[in-house]
Parts: C-alpha cells; structure tokens; sequence
C-alpha cells in the first residue's frame, strides 16, 4: 500500500488510465468544484478539501467520513474544473479503496444483493408486473431476472471479481451474512 | 548506508574542488568550441544594405512606442494599424493600475505625437497583405482600405455624422456596442488620425448605391460640382455630402495597395479579449447583470457611456458587486491554459473604482492566486484590500438568476472557510483573459514566424530573445507575444526598438548564405516563380 | 444502417427502473419510436447496467464486466442501443468508451465474460431515446405528429446528470448550454422556462439516495421549488431513475418533510407522447405517484 | 436677479466661444487666449466651464475665450492653431488638467505655429479644482476663476526663451555587466557605436551566471549565458572595464564625464592562459568562494567561474598574503623586484602575475548612461524563524541554485554533507510581501524559480518528498502556468500557507516546520532535511554612490524611480540616463531583457542623432549684483553652479541646470533668477490669486462680456437651452466638436 494517491493512481489507471488519475495534482484549490457542488451547499461534502486531504494522504479522515458518501457523482464539478483535473472519477475511485477497506454501509451493500439475486438493483415484484400489464406490455421483461442461465452470469460476474465477499455476500441465504442479526459485519 | 556516503564525503571532499573544477573546465572547452564553431559560421556571412525605413504593424501602445522610438531617432517608420485609429485598447481603459493615472489623459498626448511625427507615416484602415525578401530589405505590400473621407483634408467636425441619415443606429466598436455610431464615424473623440471614415458595410450610399435620392453617380458629380464652385441639392448628395465643409467626402474612394521597402519589421500587433461565452456558466450575454471586463472600463470611463456612472445596462448602481478572477485564463477545459497576467491587477482597479464611484456598495473579488507581482503591485493590492472590499478566495463556480428578483447569485467556495458561499448582486465583472488578436496567425504565417502552443507569436528564446522571432528582421513585441501591462509592453517595445535600430543605425544585416546561394549550374536564371515554371516547362 | 425514412432497428436496453418501477415510460418509448419507424428489440437477458455512481463507486472492476456483458448481448444482436435512462447512458456508453481506448483492460473483461461464452467486441453504439428523437427523426418530423399542441403549458426541463456529463464522452456539446431537450418541448409548442436550479441534479445518483434519503430529498425539493417558483407546470426528463426520485420521491418528501407537493413529472416521451395524442393511461401516467393536471391531458 | 437654477453638466455644449475685453488690442501688446476644457466630464461635472470662459473673457488682456471637450485632441489643438495663425492671440492659456500631463502637448502646439512655445501658460482646474473639490460646485467653480486670472495675470509678463541643442558624443555607458546591461550594450555596440561597459566584478554575468537552469524552459543558463558573454568580451565595440566602479560622473546628456576606476587584477591579462597551477600553488585556499555562494572555497589567486569573461585570473587583495601582510612565505615585494624569492603563484606562471599593478583611473566622455545595476539577495536573517545560519539543513535558494548547478560545489548533485535530502521544502516569500521586514512589494520571480528547483530536484531524487509551501503562486508569464501545471504532475506537492517556524527535531539531524495548510484550515509539522528559503530581491546596496552622483530618485522600497511607472519605464527625471532590470523592480532574465534592449533603444535615439535638446527654464545669474558669495553651490543639487574666480561671480553650466529654482531662493542679493519663473511673473500669480475680489467690478466686467458674448454650440447642443448665446454681435462659430 502506497500513499492514497498512489493507490488511486494504480487503482483506477487500470480502469481509466493513469494520466487521467494524475490529473489530481494539477489541482489548484480554486474552488470552483465546492462552489458548484450540489452536495456542498447541502452537505458537509467538500469536493476541493477531499482533493487536498488525498494529496496530503489523510486516507483515514477520508474513509472514516460519511460525506465521502454524499457526492450524486454529477459531474458539475469535472465539466467546470479550469485544470481539467477528473474529479468525478477520482471520488469513484477513492470510494472504490474505501470500500474495499470494509468502509460501505448496509443500504450499500443491499443493492449488491438485489443484483445478484435479480440481476437488477431494483427488481421487479408482483405489484410493478401489475403495472406493466396495465400499459399493455408483458408482466415480466426478458431480463436476467427472467432466465436463470443468464442471472448465472452476472453472479459469476460478482464471484470472479470478488464483489460478494467484499459485501459478505452469504451464498446459502442469499443475503448479507448477519442480516439475520442486523447485518453488522 | 547514511554512514557511509558520510565518510566518503568527506574523503571526497579535497578532490571534489579539482574534479568539479576539472569537470566545469572540460563544459567550459565544449561552449568554447561551439563559439567558436559560430565564428566560423559567420565568417562565411555576408553583409548586406538595409533599407532605412521600418515597418511597424498594429498601432497599439506597444506598437506607438516603437514606432516613436525609431522615427525620434530619425528613420523613417510605416505604422499600420487595421482600425481607423491608433491607441488600441489602451484607449479604451478609464484608468491604469497601480497608479489610477487616467488611461485617455496618459495616452493622448502620444497619439498626438504619432499622428504628428515627421518621419511616421501612419495607415490606419491598413493590412499587411504580402511580404517577400529578408532582413535588411523586406518588400511589404499594403492594402489600404479606402476610407471614403479623404484624410488630409477632414477636419473631424462630425458634421458629416450629425447630418447621416443612420445616424446613432450602429453599435460603436471602441465603445463594444454600448453607444452608437452613424455608417460615418470616428471611433472616438481623440482619435489618432483625427479624420472621420465611412464603414462600408453600413453606408446606405455604398451598400446600395442609392442614399436618399441621390445614386453614386450623382454623388460623384455633385462632389465635383462643390468643388467648382457650383450649388447642389439634396436629391444630388447624401446628406454627408451636403454638411461636409471641406468636400472631402469620396464613396468613389478605391482600396489601394502601398509598396514598402524596409529594413526591419516589429510585430505589435496586440490582443483580443477571450469572449467571455467561453465559460458559459457565468450566463454572459443572458443576464444584463454580468459584463465583462472591458465593457467595465467603457461604463468607468468619464467619455463611456455612462459618462462614468455605473449604471449599467441602465440599471440603478449596483449594490452589490462580484468580480471574477480567471475567466477564460488558466483553464485547460476552455482552452487557454496560460494566464493573462493583467486581470488580477485589473479586477484590483476595477473593485478600487467601483467603491470609489459607489461608497455603498459591496464589493467581492474572487480569485484564485492574486498575481500582484509588478512594481506597486503588491502595495496597490494591499491598499485595495484595506479599502474595505472583501477578497475572497475560490474561483465562481456558477451565476443564475435570482428567482422572484431581478438580481444574479454567484456561486462559489471560499476556500479559505472551506465553505459553499452564494453571493447575491447586482453587477458580475467578468474579468476576461486576453488572447492572440483575430488574424495575428495569419501575418505570422506571411513572415514566416511561428507560434507557441498558446498562440502567441514565437520569439526566437522565450528567456534570451523575447523581441526577436527565428526571421532575422523580424521582432515580436507586446500582446503579440504573450499578454503583458502597459509598462512591460512598453518596455518590450523599445527593446524592439532598440534591436531594430541597432540594424538600421548600422546600415549592414548579415544574411547566411544558405539563404542567397544557388547551385550555378542549375539555375535556371529567372526572378518569379511563374516565368521559372515555364522555363521549366519550355526546356521539357 | 440506413438512417433513412424506413425501419430502423435498435436493441433497447431497458435497465432496472423502465421496466420493473416505470413501464410507461418503455410504452410510450416504445410507441412513439415505432410511430416513425423504428423498431426495438428486447435485449434478452440483460441486467442492471449496472448504476454507474454505485456500483462504480463501489468496485469498478465489477461494474465494468457487467456493464460489457449488456453490451455484448446487443452486439450479438448486431444492433445499436437505445436507453431510457442517463444511468444506463452513462453506465454502458461509458464502459464502451473505456473499453474501447485500453485493450488491456478490454482483454482483461474479456476473459470474465468468456467464462460463459461472451466476448465485448466494440460494435455496438449506445443511444439515449431522446437523442435519437432529437437527430435520427428529428424536430420536423416530430412536429408533424404533435396533434395535441401543449400549447400554455409551461415546462421544466431537467437533464439529470449523465446525459449531457462527462461531454467529453457524451458528445453532446456543453452541458452549461444544453438544447436538446428545450427543442423538444418546444416542438410540441409548451414554453421551456429557465429556473435557477434547472441544471442541478437531482439528488439521486450516486448512491446519494440510499446513503441518505433525507438529504438527498431536500435537493429535490430546491430543485422543484425553484420550477415551482418561475411558475412551471410540469417538469420533462430523460432518465428513468430521475424519474424514481422526482416522482417518488414527492410522495417520500411529503411524508418526511410533512409538506404537500404534487408536482407533475413527466419522461419526456411520456410528454411528447400526450402531445402526439396517446392517453394518459397509454404513458402509463394514471400509474405513477405526481397527477397530471388537465392542462395537460386536454 | 433670477433663481439660480441647479447647475446641469449634460446641457453644456461641447463647445463655445466668448470675445475678450481685449479684443481690439494692438498687435504687440499682450493677446491672451483662454481655452478651457471639459476634460469629457471630469471638470465640467463639477466646473461651470462656460461661466469660466465668460469669466476669463473679462479678464485684462484676454482677448478670447474658448471651452471645449477635449482640448488634448486634435480637433481641441485645432482651435489654438486657428486663433495664431489668424494672428489673433499671442499668448495662450489653456484651463484644464496638470502642466505635467499636457504642458508638452500645448507647447508644441503653439511652436508648431509659430509661437514660442514660453508664451504658454497652463490653469490646473483639474487635479487642483474639480477632482478635489468634487461637492462643492459653485466654490470649485469660483476657485477655477481664480487659478484662470493668476494665469492670465502671469502670462502677460512671460518672455520668450529659446530650446537650446546639445551635440551627442556617440558613445554610452552601461553601468552593470549583468544579462541586462550585457544586452543594452550588445544593442548599441551592434548599432555601431561605442559602450564602455563597467563591472564591479571580475567577470560579466551577474547573478544569471550563477542559476543553473532557466524557468519554464529548463535550459541551462551556462549555455545560453556564454555565447552572449564571450560576444560581449570580444565585441570591437565594447569597451569591456570590470574589477571596476565608477568614482565620478559630471556633465549632462551628451556629454557625460566619468570617471572610472579601474582596480588592479594583478595579472597581466593578454598573457594569462587561463590554466591552474597558480590555484595549486597558492596557499591560501579557505576563502568562502562567493560565486558558490560560500559553499565551496577558492584560493585567494583566482577566477570567479570557468566561463567567466573575461577569461582571466584575478588576486584577491584582501586575501592574497603577500598584497595584505607583505609577504607570503619567504617573498615580499622588495624580493620580487630584486629577482630573489617570489611567492608560489610567481613560481608556477612566472611572467605573467604583476604585484606591481596600482588602480588606475580612466576617464571618457560619453552621451547616454545606462545604470542596470541589478539586484541583491534580501538577507536571510530577516525571518529568523526560519533559522538560516543556525540548522544547516536550511539554505538559500541561491545556495540550492548553486547545488543543482553542474558547476557548482557538488557538481550539480543536490546533497549536503554529502547526503542526499528524502524531504525537501521549498518556502516561498522569505523577505517578500511581508510589510515586518520591510519589503511590502512582491519579488516577481520567487513562485517560478522555486517551482524550478521544486522540480529540478523531483527529477534528480524521485524518491525524494518536495513540498512548496506558498500563499499565491504567481506563474504570470509565458509558459509559466503550463510549467506550474508541470511541475505540480511530476509530483511536487503545493501546500498553500507560510510556515509559521522551524525547529530541530530533537536527537535527529533533521528539522520540522510547522505551517498551516490553509486549505484543510489545519496546522501540521512536516519534517525535512532540507529546507530551501524562496530569497526575494532587494536593492542593490552597493550602488548608492552611482544614485548620488547621477541624482537618480529611489521609490519607498529603496528600487530606482522611473520618469513614469506606466508609459516611461525605462527612462529616468534626467535626460540620456535610463535605467533597467533589476535596479528598477525585480523582474526575470526575459524582462530584464527587454528593458535593457529598451535601454539601448533610448540610447541610440541620441546617438544616432547626434544631438539632444536641453531644458531652457533654467537658472540666470545677474552678474552685475551677483556678490559671489557661492552659497547657491552648496544648494544645488546637479552641481550646475560655479564661481568664476576673476570676475567673483556665479556661472551656470546651462545644459547640466535643471531649473529648480533652488539658487533662486538661497540668493541673498536676488542675482540668481529662473528663467521662465521670474519673480515678477511669479509674484503677479500669486497677486492675482489673493486679490480681494471686487464683487461689483467684476460683476461689471462679467457683464460686459456676456454682452459681447457668443457661445453656439455644434448643432447637436443648440437646443439644449443654452443659457448663452443669445447676446447681439454673438459671434458663432461651428467648432469641430466631439461626444
């Protein structure tokens, strides 16, 4: 493990190259992220301090604080930055480690259930096939939540990348392991 | 391992003064040799006449002060600028900072002194359109638009203008659009020449043919008639035509193109502002509330159109006031990653001015780094500050309108709090980095002088030669490099001068004969490109 | 493919909320599309895109693998996508993108996906609906079809955050100046009102909703009252999940807030589909939280 | 009378004229023309500048008065050039802003038709009336009244003085061997002429030959440095003088007499082969070597660099044994000159060390001067919490400069004590912007250099953690945000906020600063083993000798003054001197270039003319009551005033006479008067503007003249209501005028 930002930059440079995560030191605190920030007049989510809390490796502070959470990831703040710094996909990314540091709450990690239960984060149930018919359509798309064979595939998805244990997810329930128990890890 | 590089330090540390000494003495051999290499080099030189006349293009502060430099030193110099007046957009500005000296007042006598000089030959309304040769002896080609005023004789007594039958009903460029002029204008009270000229694309007479009931071909006939003397009615002459005492007006006047022959070139040939819709998030152009920085200039002036009154867009004082750092500078997702290096110093005078013309009001200024780095700089800054309006850092992020209000709010962070922050007002400035005038790249590309990646002209070394370009003859100053203050751009434009005269008082340039040489045997003997092209042609 | 008058084919990617909260929205989608002559094809077996600012949030090694699955699925069927939802829009155009400029990454998904037999080739293109009613039929056409004029009726319009965002991936111009939208609610002949929160996002995305409703409600509401408050009267989206938390989320607002909002929510085929003559019930409108007022349905 | 009705600028018209009382007067006496002008609205906001026209109008040897917008403008100018060529005034008075804004402007005017351009005379109703007196109307219009009649009163005594021309030596002297002074003289010398350029040091080059790379470009100074200094020492045109100082500069523009002492190198330079066994054999060999800023050492036989032009050894006097104690070693310089024991350095280069050399003293006329005499580092000191001198992990950025310099005492490795650095920080602003110190102003390259070496030394020690502490980062010029943009990718670290201190940390070798990050708003103790201190310029302390002796003016913080900090950056009060780079304001090698090459430009304007012109309102002796008492010497600061022995009186040296006036009010027997402020004119000014006015004369006067008055404006301002112009006899006049 290195510094925060090397983690982020060998983290998501796999996914999104490295230049782009480098991008974060070019970062000149002007503001104009926060500033813009729909989450930052609403909330105590500061789009430029986490940025300098990243550079200054405050990796702890970073994780441990429920605002990290409260970005709706859209993309004000990377259209508008004036160094072109990628600040949506740097939060993702910071959330991505912190996540795998066990830092995920439990509404979080349900919707990984709903996925790898229904293959959709919001599955279909009786009452919504209810609707569909009444719009004329059939009550059940033919989603992955229809074919078992292919909700395999998104759960083998889950299970090569390690998602579910990241989640804890249990196989035999179906569920997180300890829901029964309030879902404490 | 620490311990180590400790004691070989110091057994290293008597040889170290001879190896290093050794090794500095071996780099010294190598710069050496490379001199003398240039010696070398020039010994195979020649020597050739310069013409002693100078070319200076655009008539911008930069390009007056080089223009005055050379022609005081008695050389003969061309200054063409595009606009029916010099004075560029130094003219426009109300004050300068640090030292609030009134922009107009600290010019005007120069562009006297430009207008009268003995050895200037000044051609406003004027574009380079071809340049052939080298230092020493460039042959420059100028399209001189015609004016339809003839310029030695109009006296600027804007009868002409008063009696235009569009009279007011055109947008005034050197005012951007906040005042009105007729089709026959002079842009501006004190302009340099003072002679009035007609913009063809608006005069009824040039556009149509026909002003009123007089055609062109009356026109014609009737300027001839005054001029023998002879009554003219008004079914004869447009209206101008009638009120001109002088009879100077021509709507026959021909674009005409000058030869030049001249020793050297200075390039000056200014800045645009970068359009503020650039950061569409500010809403330039949708709320009446935001301006830009130059229009702040054209409100703040005594001869704006206000007349000084900040009442803009005719809205009452302004309460409440936001000035924007950085707006198109410093930013890479716009495209103009460099900073403009005048507006942190600007907005200062501005916010200075604004709290001075409206006690009450209540002034921000959001920055991002405040680049107060001239002299008096820091000192104007600091004095700003203590006026009482209040700096805030953190760049504005977004303007919308106030709902139910007819004020704006600017979003941003103050980053020193760590805060969002919305700031309610009256009136955004806009402070407006400067770009590469319209055109520039064009010239260039005609002198074979290239760009930077901003833009900018090239100097031949951005730290050793920031007035040469790789054309030897050829000088950047001003704008044109790079953007810069009125002192600096001053400075940079003697320093032009200075070069330039030192080809001129010395009558001989030096030319690489990789230039002039030609294989004998070859040549086809023939000075245009069409007549070796079918000499060419006639040998197959 | 032809773009021409003729049918034209897209694989619809329905997502989560289209299909399994808001079928009115893949009705009427799917009406107005076929009333000019495109058809869209079910895409079997797709899953959740999945949600960008979540599951992107969470693991991106995971979401990226889903996400080339959908996209594969398409291209088997050999044909462009269609979404109705930024989320998708931005799930699957942007894995697309990425997958498309790193090999590296590209090979590394592939062999996830190869485990059941599916490979992301890079030839399929992700559509959003409205863009393909704003440039493939276009405002003429469309214009042609509106027999009901929402003439009077005052709208806002709301983007939501992955359709216009990153434009450097979405290609659709500045998000500061959107227009695409605007054009189509005019076309129907309502007034696009400016309001001041109109480009703020909605509230939802990015696990904001799920982290804390609360909050994530009261950007909502400033959102809507900022509609409210330039007299708008309705609002008109392209996003299926906006759509959850506009219209959805009023109910939850009221309930949490103890205030009284009924604010009417439109997915823009929805609207443009009244404007073209499809019954309320038709949009799938009468099923959802907001009521459409009479100036709407006459 | 009737209600005054509230005063309205917007309905003054652009223009108008009223007819003087003196209208028929003769040909030869006193005809004063009064312009007065709007200055757009600066005045006329707050000046009824159509009552001061009617008001001048009625004054003594007026014989018209005219207002206008603008008279600074071509169309304002034509108005005067209309009235002389028509002969009808000879003596003009223009009422609008400051003699130093426009005094030139109107001077010419008059001169360009004819006029002696003395017979003009300026009202300062701007700067001294409508900008301060900007609430109270009626009273600033009063005041403008006034200051117009002791205008008036003044301008009927003056008497025509003549513009005298000087011839221009066509040589110049730069006095600094810096980059700036290096490219003044290459731009003059090019030109063909002759510049004697003046060192202090041994070698040209200033403190550039001490960086190691350049910002943005990262080039090294060496090798862009050398050509232009070897072009400098070789050019047959430049009179290259180092180890030297100026002791004496007389004369005026044109004709500069300086004195130049010349300090002995103790080498016979043509035969000095530049090779090192003098060093070797030498023995003294601890002197702090200044050129590495003391980081190395050198022996007291010497050369400043390796590069250094002139290429030559030097003997440093204050430590060369035998030149400080008479003898090193067995010689003294009685058993050189018998031919018996030499001290090593003889012994190894025999023939070319010469004990003998005494300072000499040369001395040339030359035309321009040219002071580029740069800058020095602000002292470290002046923060002591940052503790230089007292931990040696914290060092200059000069002293870094010299460690990333491949010449440079660790042979361009960052190290100290021979150990590599792991955290580096750089601090910005140490001795600039910082009022405690006394430097208030900005050092304009601190934010770039740094940024520079923050990088130079990523690049060198990647492992290596740098940090710059800052509070605004000033990349202002070209390239320079894209470089800061650079350096900040490649991993250097920006921490915004000024450390508060520095400590050791304990039982280490190591220190801690402790700061404030200001944008987490949290304090923080970072640990470093080297700190670099972001040194600003100061002034040069060296050269208060060449500020007196050239009467240059310094601005608060101790930098030259400028003749205009806007549009005359280069030029200085006194004619054919100038000054730039370093000595003006701190500025970077590219401007302190352009400055200089803007220097040479101002130089050679003379030069090339051959001729300058000289101040006329200058200091007149009346020999025949002058007493010679010589007390007007000792008060003349440009040393213009001489006694002439024989005839024991006053003489004024015309072309060095600034016209101060100084001698004029020291004089005991009233002999020395200025010219142009004679104390008739003077004392009728001041008559004219304490004069108790009389009300009913004036009233009656002002009457009169409204009578005869005419004030039409252009067309566009006729039915504005004009309150003037309906008089019989109005004269209308269709003035080119301007909104």
């Amino acid at each position: 493990m290195g510094t925060l930002y090397e983690d982020m930059v060998a983290y998501g440079g796999e996914v999104f190259g490295k230049e782009h995560m480098e991008t974060l030191r070019e970062c000149v605190q002007c503001g104009k992220c926060t500033g813009g920030c729909p989450s930052g007049r609403n909330t105590a989510f500061r789009t430029r301090k986490l940025f300098q809390m990243a550079l200054t490796d405050m990796r702890e502070e970073i994780f441990n604080s429920p605002e990290l959470w409260f970005c709706s990831t859209c993309y004000t703040c990377y259209e508008r930055c004036p160094k072109g710094v990628k600040t949506t996909d740097l939060i993702r990314t910071i959330r991505n480690l912190a996540a795998k540091e066990g830092h995920m709450s439990v509404p979080h990690r349900m919707i990984g259930v709903y996925v790898l239960k229904t293959s959709h984060a919001v599955p279909l149930g009786p009452a919504q096939m209810e609707l569909r018919k009444a719009v004329g359509l059939d009550e059940m798309a033919p989603t992955a939540q229809k074919y078992k064979d292919q909700l395999e595939q998104v759960q083998t998805i889950f299970k090569t990348t390690g998602y579910d244990a990241m989640i804890d997810f249990d196989w035999d329930t179906m569920n997180l392991k300890g829901m029964d128990k309030g879902g404490k890890k | 391992m620490a311990a180590k590089a400790e004691t070989e330090g110091e057994v290293e540390e008597g040889k170290a003064g001879i190896s290093t000494e050794q090794m500095t003495r071996n780099t010294m051999e190598s710069i050496k040799s490379t001199v003398e290499d240039s010696l070398l080099e020039k010994i195979e030189e020649k020597e050739v006449d310069v013409a002693p006349e100078a070319l200076v293009i655009g008539g911008g502060i930069a390009g007056m002060y080089a223009a005055l430099d050379i022609a005081d030193a008695g050389f003969k110099v061309h200054l063409v600028e595009r606009l029916p007046s010099i004075g560029g957009h130094m003219a426009q500005l109300d004050k300068t900072f640090p030292t609030l000296d009134c922009s107009a007042c600290i010019l005007t006598p120069r562009l006297v002194d430009v207008g009268a000089h003995p050895n200037i030959n000044l051609m406003s309304c004027s574009e380079v359109i071809g340049v052939e040769g080298s230092v020493g002896n460039f042959k420059v080609k100028v399209l001189k638009h015609a004016k339809y005023v003839d310029e030695a004789t109009c006296t600027g007594c804007m009868m002409c203008e008063e009696a235009c039958r569009l009279t007011g009903r055109f947008p005034n460029e050197f005012d951007l659009g906040l005042m009105k002029r007729a089709p026959i204008y002079r842009p501006f009270p004190f302009a340099i020449p003072a002679a009035y000229s007609i913009d063809a694309g608006t005069c009824l007479m040039l556009k149509k043919g026909k002003c009123g009931k007089a055609t062109l071909e009356s026109t014609i006939e009737a300027v001839k008639k005054v001029e023998r003397g002879e009554e003219i009615t008004k079914d004869e002459a447009p209206p101008c035509v009638l009120a001109c005492g002088p009879n100077c007006i021509h709507h026959d006047m021909k674009d005409e193109t000058v030869e030049l022959n001249v020793g050297g070139i200075i390039v000056a040939t200014g800045y645009d502002i970068i359009p503020p819709e650039t950061m569409p998030e500010y809403k330039y152009g949708v709320y009446p509330h935001v301006i830009n920085g130059l229009e702040f200039e054209r409100y703040s002036s005594a001869s704006g159109p206000t007349m000084g009154k900040m009442n803009v867009a005719g809205m009452p004082e302004p309460k409440d006031a936001v000035f924007l750092s950085c707006v198109g500078s410093r930013n890479k997702q716009v495209g103009y990653e460099y900073c403009s290096r005048v507006c942190c110093m600007y907005l200062a005078k501005q916010a200075h001015l604004l709290q001075e013309k409206v006690p009450s009001c209540n002034i921000s200024v959001l920055y991002q780094d405040v680049r107060a780095f001239g002299k008096d700089f820091e000192e104007f800054y600091t004095r700003v500050k203590g006026e009482g309006l209040s700096y805030r850092r953190g760049l504005a992020a977004e303007i919308y309108k106030k709902p139910g209000s007819d004020r704006v709010i600017v979003r941003a962070e103050d980053t020193m709090l760590g805060e969002p922050i919305e700031l309610e007002a009256d009136l955004v400035v806009l402070g407006v980095g400067l770009k590469p005038s319209e055109g520039m790249d064009k010239l260039l590309e005609m002198l074979g002088v290239a760009l930077t990646p901003d833009n900018f002209a090239k100097e031949a070394h951005p730290k050793f030669r920031p007035v040469d370009t790789d054309v030897p003859g050829v000088f950047v100053t001003g704008c044109a490099q790079g953007p810069k203050d009125i002192p600096d751009s001053v400075a940079q434009a003697k320093g032009a001068a200075g070069a330039l005269l030192s080809l001129l008082a010395r009558g001989k340039a030096t030319i690489k004969p990789s230039v002039a040489e030609m294989e004998e045997a070859l040549c086809i003997g023939s000075n245009t490109l069409k007549e070796m092209a079918a000499k060419i042609e006639e040998g197959a | 493919m032809s773009e021409e008058e003729g049918t034209k084919e897209y694989a619809y990617f329905l997502g989560c909320i289209t299909p399994n909260r808001y079928p009115g929205i893949e009705a009427a989608t799917k009406r107005i599309l076929k009333e000019f002559g495109i058809e869209t094809k079910e895409m079997m077996g797709a899953s959740c895109c999945p949600a960008p600012g979540v599951f992107g949030s969470f693991d991106m090694h995971t979401w990226l693998p889903v996400a080339a699955r959908n996209l594969a699925i398409a291209e088997e069927m050999d044909l462009d996508i269609v979404v109705t939802c930024n989320g998708c829009y931005g799930s699957l155009q942007e894995a697309d993108h990425l997958l498309k400029g790193n090999p590296k990454l590209k090979e590394k998904t592939n062999e996830i996906l190869g485990k059941f037999g599916r490979e992301f080739k890079g030839t399929t293109k992700v559509n959003h609906s409205i863009v393909v009613l704003h440039d493939v039929i276009g405002l003429d056409r469309l214009k042609e079809k509106i027999t009901k004029p929402m003439n009077g009726v005052n709208v806002a319009v709301h983007y939501g955050c992955h359709f216009l965002k990153p434009r450097e991936v979405r290609g659709h111009g500045s998000s500061e100046t959107p227009y695409i939208l605007e054009d189509l609610v005019k076309v129907t002949g309502a007034k696009d009102v400016d309001y001041k929160d109109k480009l703020m996002c909605c509230g939802a995305g990015g696990g904001n909703r799920t982290a804390d409703s609360v909050q994530s409600l009261e950007w909502m509401r400033q959102k809507l009252v900022s509609a409210i408050e330039e007299g708008c009267d309705c609002m008109v989206h392209p996003c299926a999940f906006c759509h959850l938390q506009l219209d959805r989320g009023q109910a939850e607002m009221n309930k949490a807030f103890g205030t009284d909002y009924n604010f009417p929510i439109l997915f823009a085929t929805q609207f443009l589909g009244l404007a073209m003559g499809l019954s309320e019930k038709e949009c799938g409108l009468d099923i959802q939280t907001t009521t459409m007022p009479e100036k709407l349905l006459k | 009378m009737a209600e005054e009705e509230e005063y309205d600028y917007t309905k003054i018209p652009p223009t108008g004229s009223v007819e003087g009382i003196a209208a028929g007067a003769p040909e030869d006496s006193p005809r004063i023309g009064v312009y007065v002008c709007h200055c757009g609205i600066n005045i006329k906001m707050v000046v009824d500048v159509e009552d001061v026209t009617r008001y001048a109008a009625s004054l003594p040897n007026v014989v018209v008065a005219r207002h206008y917008i603008f008279m600074c403008s071509d169309p304002g100018q034509d108005l005067i050039r209309k009235d002389l060529a028509e002969g009808r005034v000879n003596r003009v008075i223009v009422a609008s802003c400051s003699p130093r804004m426009h005094e030139p402007t109107f001077r010419k005017t008059c001169s360009d038709s004819g006029l002696n351009p003395f017979y003009y005379e300026m009202a300062n109703i701007r700067e001294h009336c409508s900008w301060p007196h900007g609430d109270f109307h009626k009273e600033a219009t009063e005041k403008a009244k006034e200051l117009v009649r002791s205008a008036v009163a003044r301008s009927a005594l003056l008497e025509p003085l003549e513009e005298k021309l000087v011839d221009v030596k066509p040589e110049a002297l730069v006095i600094g061997g810096g980059v700036t002074g290096m490219y003044a003289a290459l731009d003059i010398a090019n030109g063909g002429y002759k510049v004697h350029l003046v060192e202090k040091k041994p070698s040209i080059g200033g403190h550039v030959a001490q960086l190691s790379r350049t910002f943005p470009t990262l080039e090294r100074v060496a090798s862009l440095l050398t050509p232009r200094m070897i072009e400098v020492g070789a050019h047959p045109n430049i009179d290259l003088m180092t180890c030297s100082e100026v002791e004496e500069i007389g004369g005026y523009i044109g004709n500069f007499d300086v004195k130049v002492k010349r300090k002995p190198r103790y080498i016979d330079m043509e035969k000095c082969k530049d090779c090192t066994p003098c060093i070797e054999a030498c023995p003294v060999k601890d002197i702090p070597d200044e050129f590495n800023e003391g980081l190395s050492t050198r022996s007291a036989i010497y050369i400043p660099f390796p590069f250094a032009v002139p290429p030559a050894y030097t003997i440093d006097a204050e430590h060369c044994l035998l030149l400080k104690e008479g003898k090193c070693g067995d010689a003294t310089l009685e058993t050189i000159k018998e031919g018996k024991a030499v001290p090593p350095c003889m012994a190894a280069c025999p023939g070319v060390i010469d004990f003998e050399q005494k300072d000499e003293i040369e001395e040339f006329t030359a035309g321009t001067i040219i002071v580029a005499t740069g800058y020095d580092l602000v002292d470290p000191g002046v923060s002591a919490e940052y503790k230089y001198g007292v931990y040696p992990n914290v060092i200059t950025s000069m002293e870094f400069e010299r460690l990333l310099s491949p010449g440079g005492p660790t042979g361009g490795k960052i190290e100290l004590n021979g150990k590599e650095p792991k955290d580096i920080m750089f601090i910005s602003c140490v001795g600039s912007r910082n009022k405690q110190v006394g430097n208030e102003y900005c050092s304009r390259v601190c934010c770039m250099y740094l940024a520079k070496q923050a990088y130079l030394a990523k690049e060198q020690l990647p492992d290596a953690d740098v940090k710059v502490a800052f509070q605004d980062v000033r990349a202002f010029g070209k390239g320079f945000e894209e470089f800061y943009g650079d350096v900040k990718t490649e991993g250097v670290f920006y921490m915004r906020g000024l450390p508060g201190e520095i400590y050791k940390k304990p039982g280490s070798d190591r220190v801690v600063v402790r700061g404030e990050n200001t944008f987490i708003g949290e304090p923080y103790e970072q640990e470093a083993d080297l700190v670099v201190l972001g040194m600003g310029l100061a002034p040069n302390k060296d050269v208060k000798s060449i500020i007196s002796m050239l009467k240059l003016s310094t601005s608060v913080d101790g930098f030259l003054m400028e003749a205009h900090p806007k549009l005359r950056p280069v030029d200085t009060a006194t004619d054919g001197i100038f000054i730039a780079g370093c000595c003006a304001s701190p500025k970077d090698i590219t401007d302190s270039i352009a400055q200089g090459k803007a220097t040479a430009s101002g130089s050679l304007l003379y030069l090339v003319q051959g001729m300058a012109k000289i101040e006329p309102a200058i200091s007149q002796i009346d020999e025949e009551i002058c007493i010679g008492c010589a007390r007007c010497v000792d008060v003349c600061p440009y040393g213009a005033l001489e006694l002439d022995e024989v005839r024991h009186v006053m003489t004024v040296n015309e072309a060095v006479c600034k016209g101060c006036g100084g001698c004029n009010s020291i004089c005991p027997s009233g002999a020395a008067t200025m010219k142009h402020y004679r104390d008739r004119q003077v004392y009728a000014q001041i008559e004219a503007l304490t004069e108790i006015t009389d009300v009913g004369m004036l009233a009656e006067l002002e009457s009169a003249a409204t009578a005869a008055v005419a004030a039409e404006a252009s067309a566009g301002a006729a039915d504005t209501g004009s309150e003037a112009g309906e008089g019989e006899g109005a004269e209308t006049e269709a003035v080119p005028g301007a909104e």
